[in-house]
């Protein structure tokens, strides 16, 4: 019977060393900031005054909205790219194929410092680009630097191969036969798409989004490297709050307010993930 | 059964780029038969069944349906329906979203459809289970209803890679049945594939026996089992014992192992096992040179106790070359 | 008046011989596009094999295309507008950055950290991410979650509050503390790579450990750990070069006392040209190449996908 | 032996240029004889990364109560020390004997703020730097500058003033050109008051500032300007003296850039060592003061990052002093503005920056 | 064969916490014999088994092996080895450190260890693949191995869960009369599982008949094929045709049926399919109300045709009540 006993505590004392680390060092002070993010500057007191400010600072506004401009289109993108891509990877069994599939995975572990900074030199308008179309006499100012354009351009460096990544694995669970007894019964590659590939892997799209929208919401080196002086994405606002005005008060607020905008994010992700379709169940 | 030929399959060829495939294929298929590949792992029998169905490039020759040239058309243009091993259903619709997809894309009324699905799967003695989804259903369901989607369609050739395989002895057994009566009742062509030589003897009009991407034999079940053309066909088909006489290989079935009283039998030998399987019983016999197989009725198998010595006869033999 | 600048240059009978360089590369690139005619390479290879050329040109030329440029920066001594191709090449700025000391410290300490967290990551992560795998207990799905709900704090944010209990701890600017930090940064993937990673381990093959007489930790430790060995190892990889390039929290909590390569690289970027920048990313992405060749047998793209979808 | 030498820590905090310098003279101070009884240690806080500022972290550590710190010295600029002082007390810093720096006789200039608290060491001025192949003629007066951003739009480009010392000058002096000298080095609140035609005359200059992707940009650090002169995309900018000239020596700056002044000229500073009161090892302190202000050190920042030496620069010999020509400490305009600094960025971001 | 008995368990129930499970188990396993559970999917095979082993905590009764309690002891602490149906042998240990995982544990020496894999291996037709990694083994072959690993411990049950079912059907043979040949040298005591009633016949000395947790019926082949206690043995075990005649049940194999010349037979019907299944033939005779089979040997085929009608008398039968 206590043998039954240990068995039962067992998950929990096995998680226990990361729950704890969680606990303290990520929900204690996540707790701590949204306390902060109410209380007066000076009196300590309650207040919603900072995040009053977020929310009717037009500047302020702008950034958020901002922000959410490039998210959504980063994931857009994103999402169009990286099906296309899963897609030929996934059915295409050329030597080709399998090169990228292995070229995919690499920029995961390129640190993000190098890339944005790789892709600057290319960019910018004095970058390679320019000067390789002065080679033919061409001016190819770009100007996306400094302005959404760059940073939407460098979020989907990072975020395509991820994507990518995530939906592949999620074709790859689809059989062959699905799709030739689609083919067999006369569907065509749109239709195919439509009605047998989205809907078996639209579960993971969402899981590729939430990754991205997490990490673009707040993303910091890519903003600070390449974007403009206004409107700034939130996590340059929030280095702003600190770094310049050092007001952490209002730096709270908006770190709750970001919070917020990516646990909307995550919400969905995990209310599809616990969701089990009909069809899923005893899978 | 009219003798008009539904699939021409002139010379085929499909190599593929590390040299396996199949080569010189030529077969007519008649319409309203079930022809059945059959063969080891291996031996090309998908391949064939899938240049059929339009999912192969073939490297060489030509596919005639319906008198018309088909070699390269895509599937989808293909009067062709494909029942695969397993995983056949589109896991993520109801069984009536599986059976009226592919006629929803041939516009077909939306009445129509549904009368047709009623229609089929009262045929296939599933009634009622249109909202059901595919995980909801057995193994032997799931493949019926694979079955049901493909005949919706009403193809000229219904192609099935091995569609029982995956199932129980038992449903496997039911659905070899089953298969049988549909065809018999709706009169369609089938080419079945399968390396289960009981469930081609059990099922086809003609088999086509496959060794290493070639056609080794065609003929009726009997045609094959009676007289098979090769020591591998031979041994294919049915259980079959060889025995080495003076330089020549003799060929018998373990069902033309007579046993006999004491020793009146030509060859003499000690029983090894005896196993019982169900109306039968199968018994090794151990001549000391080899081991002979034999099945005597249930009936019979009282006396016979394992470590006996015997002596047996053969009813019947066939005679090959050695190396043939 | 820039294009007339650079005719002037190319067609300088004196033309510097640093440019020489760089005049060929466009005379290739040229006589490359009047060679190349695409319609007759269309036909040539065929629709399909076409297209799938486009394709693989593309993304090389976005994924790599600039990597490869900085790489090539990292050998230029000069590299003005509007040259494409460095007008001088040379080791210049290699020498300048491994002259300071301070880079040599770093890189030391960037690797100590890293084979710390990684080392940490193992023995903290491990047992949740097999507690995951085995057992469907109460609230796993939200412990699972919670880790994604963590990342869903602003980093910067993050940091600023985990540094006034670094304040109160005394962990601000040591080892311990940036170790911390490193290590809730890849709790996420620690937990969820070796979790698949365990669940793809057949229970029967424990149980057959069981069933000739080993006991549980000695069937974890010799069989379970080897089988779910190159997921754990991805796993691994991707918390050692996450460490590695980690630069912001180092510097919120662990600067100027914790100096790493990732930290020299920010000041490198922000306040030197191109080509200094381009020695130090070089530098930085070194120890990712290494790891990636050293482990590529074990870098399968699908079954990475699918951890990382918590799968 | 090692063990018996005491430890002096040096903070400071700044652009990378100025960390490698002070690396270069912390060997040298070991190497010399001082090396012999003490060991400097250099703790480099990197500005715009985002931690937290040497200010910050010695004003926490003096409320905190904290008494036995490694805060011996530290390097701060004049008008730094205002607003150490504003938030720490008087008492923040210990008073200099100067008994024990005896090359501060040395000294050709002096602080504007708290003599007797900081013993300054270097020099350094924000200047404009143009490209001389096109800029024949760089302006001399600031109302030339403006005229001349004016005519040729989108060639000139200063960074945004949270983010660097060049840009924050640029903009100090085009807002306080238009009041009494003396508000410049004022924290009085009431002048905020007075911001108001400067801020008229940055909007006016903004539509005819450097351009890219149609709309006007503002970059980021002193070195995202010097990275646009060099790449010739624009033609003038405000930058440190220093970083000018360190780069053209590198071959990262083409030869063609130069570096002039232009009256009213842009704001500048002297940068100071100071000893905090919670800091340790004040023999040691001052030592090293000593030891910055003789001619082995202020040769390595003149060679290093071209500051400007403070004690008589005949006897150096440095590529460098040739391109200083020009620029005398003496009358650099020093600010001073504390807080209102903070507030002065925090308008321009609110105002100049999200203009079309 | 002694009649020792080796494992004895009483009154044993294992209940899942959502209902399902095994209870009121009662059964003595004698040494050196092979019994097989056998049953439907879901009747509770593997959960006996798995208590057998030691991997479940049992919810009531007791087991003991070789008259010792082993109720609640751990898998490592019980004398018995278990083999399952796939993924037997770890992956990243060769054949040989697969086998001497165990033995090392029990510290046996070195050169016992390497003198007793040479005999198994010997023993199991695979000498000379020690040095083998799993992946480079057959199904079959890693099958062996895993039998061998747990032999080599000398286990005093070896419990095999549907070991061949993932197996070919002809390798599946094969593994059977290779299991009966190991088990006969090592007079070794088995309790095999399957869901294969063929399988449960050719191997088993008993066969323990599951239905829905519950033991249905425990005896030899041949007393469970001839004597079914129940209708749900009797469908369950061979092949078994029921009519419904006068209000009971009468069931008879198809073996049983005999074909009489014109009308001399007891029943009537008409031939509904002839399938022929190697040497022997299967036919369907639709007597109207019912559907029986019979199976005829293949050379008293020749005079029967689809659609004729037959009559045809029982050799033997079995009645049950209605409901039983
Ligand atoms: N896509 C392919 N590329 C290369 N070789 C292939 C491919 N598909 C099949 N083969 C090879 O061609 C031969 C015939 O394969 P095929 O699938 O037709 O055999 P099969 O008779 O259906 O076997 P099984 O019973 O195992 O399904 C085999 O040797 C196989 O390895
Ligand atoms: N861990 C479990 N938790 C809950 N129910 C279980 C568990 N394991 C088995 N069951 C249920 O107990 C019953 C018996 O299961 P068991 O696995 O013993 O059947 P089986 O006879 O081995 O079937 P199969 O032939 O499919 O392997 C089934 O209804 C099954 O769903
Ligand atoms: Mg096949
Ligand atoms: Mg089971």
């Amino acid at each position: 019977m206590s043998n039954q006993k240990a068995k039962k505590w067992l998950p929990y004392i096995l998680t226990a060393p990361s729950l704890v680390i969680v606990l303290v060092f990520v929900v204690y002070p996540i707790s701590s900031s949204v306390l902060r993010s109410f209380r007066n500057r000076e009196t300590g007191s309650f207040t919603f005054e900072h995040y009053q400010y977020f929310l009717t600072d037009p500047l302020q506004r702008a950034n958020i909205l901002y922000t959410l401009e490039i998210v959504l289109w980063t994931i857009l993108f994103t999402i169009v790219a990286s099906y296309f891509l899963a897609i030929y990877l996934r059915f295409s069994k050329s030597r080709i194929s399998k090169w990228m599939g292995m070229l995919t995975l690499l920029p995961r572990f390129i640190p993000g410092m190098v890339a944005v900074y790789s892709v600057i030199l290319v960019i910018r308008d004095s970058g390679v680009l320019n000067r390789v179309g002065l080679l033919f006499g061409q001016e190819w100012k770009l100007g996306w630097m400094f302005n959404e354009k760059g940073i939407i351009l460098m979020n989907l460096w990072f975020s395509i191969p991820f994507a990518t990544l995530i939906i592949f694995a999620a074709l790859s669970g689809i059989q062959d036969s699905i799709i030739e007894s689609a083919k067999d019964v006369g569907a065509s590659k749109w239709q195919i798409f439509r009605s047998m590939i989205l809907p078996l892997s639209y579960k993971d799209g969402i899981v590729a989004t939430t990754f991205i929208f997490l990490g673009n919401v707040g993303s910091f080196t890519t903003p600070f490297l390449m974007g403009g002086n206004s409107p700034k994405m939130l996590g340059i606002a929030l280095y702003d709050q600190f770094n310049s005005y050092m007001d952490y008060e209002r730096a709270a607020a908006l770190s709750v307010i970001m919070f917020l905008i990516c646990s909307f994010s995550a919400v969905v992700y995990i209310y599809t993930n616990l969701k089990e379709q009909e069809w899923e169940k005893g899978r | 059964m009219e003798e008009k030929i539904k699939v021409q399959i002139n010379n085929l060829a499909k190599i593929y780029p590390n040299g396996d495939g199949v080569k010189n294929v030529n077969l007519e298929i008649k319409e309203g038969e079930i022809l059945t590949l059959l063969g080891p792992s291996g031996c090309g029998k998908t391949t064939i069944l899938r240049a059929l169905g339009g999912f192969l490039d073939v490297t060489e020759g030509s596919i005639l349906i319906n008198n018309e040239e088909v070699t390269h058309l895509p599937p989808e243009k293909r009067p062709t329906g494909m029942v695969f091993q397993s995983y056949n259903l589109w896991p993520h619709m109801t069984v009536e979203e599986n059976l009226s997809f592919g006629m929803k894309l041939r516009k077909i009324s939306k009445n129509e459809i549904k009368r047709d699905i009623e229609k089929m799967l009262a045929i296939m003695s599933m009634s009622g289970s249109e909202k059901k989804y595919p995980n909801q259903l057995s193994g032997g369901q799931q493949q019926r209803i694979a079955i049901a989607r493909s005949l919706l369609l009403k193809p000229a050739v219904l192609l099935m890679d091995e569609p029982f395989s995956a199932l129980d002895a038992k449903i496997r057994m039911q659905m070899r049945e089953e298969l049988k009566r549909i065809q018999a009742e709706l009169n369609i062509t089938v080419v079945f594939v399968t390396h289960d030589q009981e469930e081609a003897m059990s099922l086809s009009h003609r088999i086509v026996v496959m060794e290493k991407g070639l056609v080794a034999q065609v003929g009726t079940p009997t045609e094959i089992y009676d007289n098979p053309e090769s020591k591998y066909v031979a041994s294919f088909i049915g259980e079959m014992n060889f025995l080495e006489l003076e330089g020549e290989q003799v060929a018998f079935r373990p069902e033309d192992v007579l046993i006999c009283k004491q020793d009146e039998g030509e060859h003499i030998g000690v029983i090894q096992s005896v196993m019982l399987l169900g109306h039968y019983a199968s018994i090794t016999i151990n001549t000391g040179k080899h081991l002979v197989k034999a099945f005597i009725p249930r009936n019979k198998t009282q006396n016979i106790q394992e470590k006996q010595t015997v002596s047996f006869t053969l009813n019947k033999s066939i005679t090959y070359k050695k190396g043939a | 008046m820039i294009e007339t600048e650079f005719n002037k240059a190319a067609n300088s009978p004196i033309a510097n011989p640093k440019n020489s360089l760089w005049i060929s590369l466009k005379e290739g690139i040229q006589s490359f596009g009047k060679g190349l005619n695409l319609r007759r390479f269309y036909h040539a290879v065929g629709k399909k094999k076409f297209w799938e050329f486009i394709i693989f040109s593309v993304f090389l030329l976005f994924f790599y295309g600039p990597l490869l440029n900085t790489f090539i920066l990292a050998f230029a001594n000069t590299y003005q507008f509007p040259a494409v191709v460095p007008q001088e090449f040379g080791f210049q700025w290699w020498e300048f950055v491994l002259s300071q000391n301070s880079l040599v410290e770093s890189i030391a300490t960037s690797f100590l950290l890293a084979i710390i967290t990684t080392v940490v990551a193992l023995l903290v992560c491990l047992p949740s991410a097999y507690a995951i795998a085995r057992y469907n207990f109460k609230g796993r799905k939200l412990f699972m979650f919670s880790f994604l709900l963590s990342n869903a704090f602003p980093k910067i944010g993050l940091y600023t509050a985990i540094g006034i209990i670094f304040y109160r701890f005394n962990l601000m600017g040591t080892i311990a503390g940036v170790v911390i930090i490193h290590l809730i940064n890849s709790m996420l993937f620690m937990i969820w790579l070796p979790a698949g990673a365990f669940r793809n381990v057949h229970r029967q093959q424990e149980e057959a450990a069981r069933d000739v007489g080993a006991s549980p930790m000695r069937t974890f430790v010799q069989i379970t750990l080897p089988l779910a060995a190159p997921g754990i190892a991805v796993a691994s990889m991707y918390t050692f070069l996450g460490s590695l390039e980690e630069a912001q929290g180092t510097l919120l909590v662990g600067f100027p006392e914790i100096n790493t390569m990732a930290t020299s690289m920010y000041g490198v970027i922000l306040d030197y040209p191109a080509t200094a920048g381009a020695v130090f990313a070089l530098i930085l992405i070194l120890p990712s190449i290494l790891i990636i060749m050293l482990f590529r047998k074990h870098l399968v793209p699908t079954e990475i996908g699918k951890s990382m979808s918590g799968k | 032996g090692e063990e018996s030498k005491e430890v002096v820590t040096l903070w400071a905090g700044g652009s990378d240029n100025v960390r490698i310098a002070m690396e270069s003279v912390t060997d040298a101070f070991n190497n010399s004889e001082y090396g012999d009884k003490y060991e400097l240690e250099l703790e480099y806080i990197l500005s715009g990364s985002g931690t937290q500022g040497l200010r910050d972290r010695l004003l926490a550590a003096t409320k905190a109560g904290e008494t036995e710190t490694d805060y011996d010295l530290i390097l701060l600029s004049d008008s730094e020390y205002t607003s150490y002082v504003a938030e720490g007390g008087e008492d923040i810093l210990t008073p200099v004997d100067f008994d024990k720096v005896p090359n501060a006789a040395r000294l050709k200039s002096s602080v504007a703020v708290g003599e007797d608290y900081i013993v300054p060491y270097r020099g350094t001025t924000v200047v404009l730097a143009y490209n001389s192949d096109t800029v024949l003629t760089p302006p001399q007066t600031s109302e030339e500058l403006y005229q001349w951003i004016k005519d040729n739009p989108g060639r000139f480009a200063y960074n945004t003033p949270g983010s660097g010392g060049a840009g924050s000058a640029f903009v100090t002096t085009s807002v306080y050109n238009f009041m009494p000298e003396e508000a410049l080095t004022s924290q009085d609140a009431a002048w905020k008051e007075e911001w108001t035609q400067g801020f008229e005359l940055l909007e006016e200059l903004h539509p005819h500032l450097y351009q890219s992707g149609g709309s006007v940009v503002y970059p980021n650090k002193n070195q995202g300007t010097l990275d646009l002169l060099a790449n010739q995309e624009v033609d003038i900018v405000p930058a440190w003296a220093d970083m000018v000239i360190q780069q053209i020596g590198q071959g990262t700056l083409p030869e063609s850039i130069k570096i002039s002044q232009i009256t009213p000229s842009f704001t500048g500073n002297i940068d100071a060592m100071g000893m905090p009161a919670i800091g340790g090892d004040k023999d040691g302190a001052h030592a090293v003061m000593d030891f910055m202000l003789s001619e082995e050190a202020q040769g390595i920042l003149l060679d290093e990052m071209a500051a400007i030496p403070l004690i008589d620069a005949s006897n150096l010999e440095s590529e460098n002093s040739v391109l200083l020509e020009g620029l005398d400490v003496s009358s650099f305009r020093v600010t001073s503005l504390g807080t209102l600094g903070t507030e002065l960025n925090e308008k321009w971001d609110q105002e100049i920056a999200p203009l079309q």
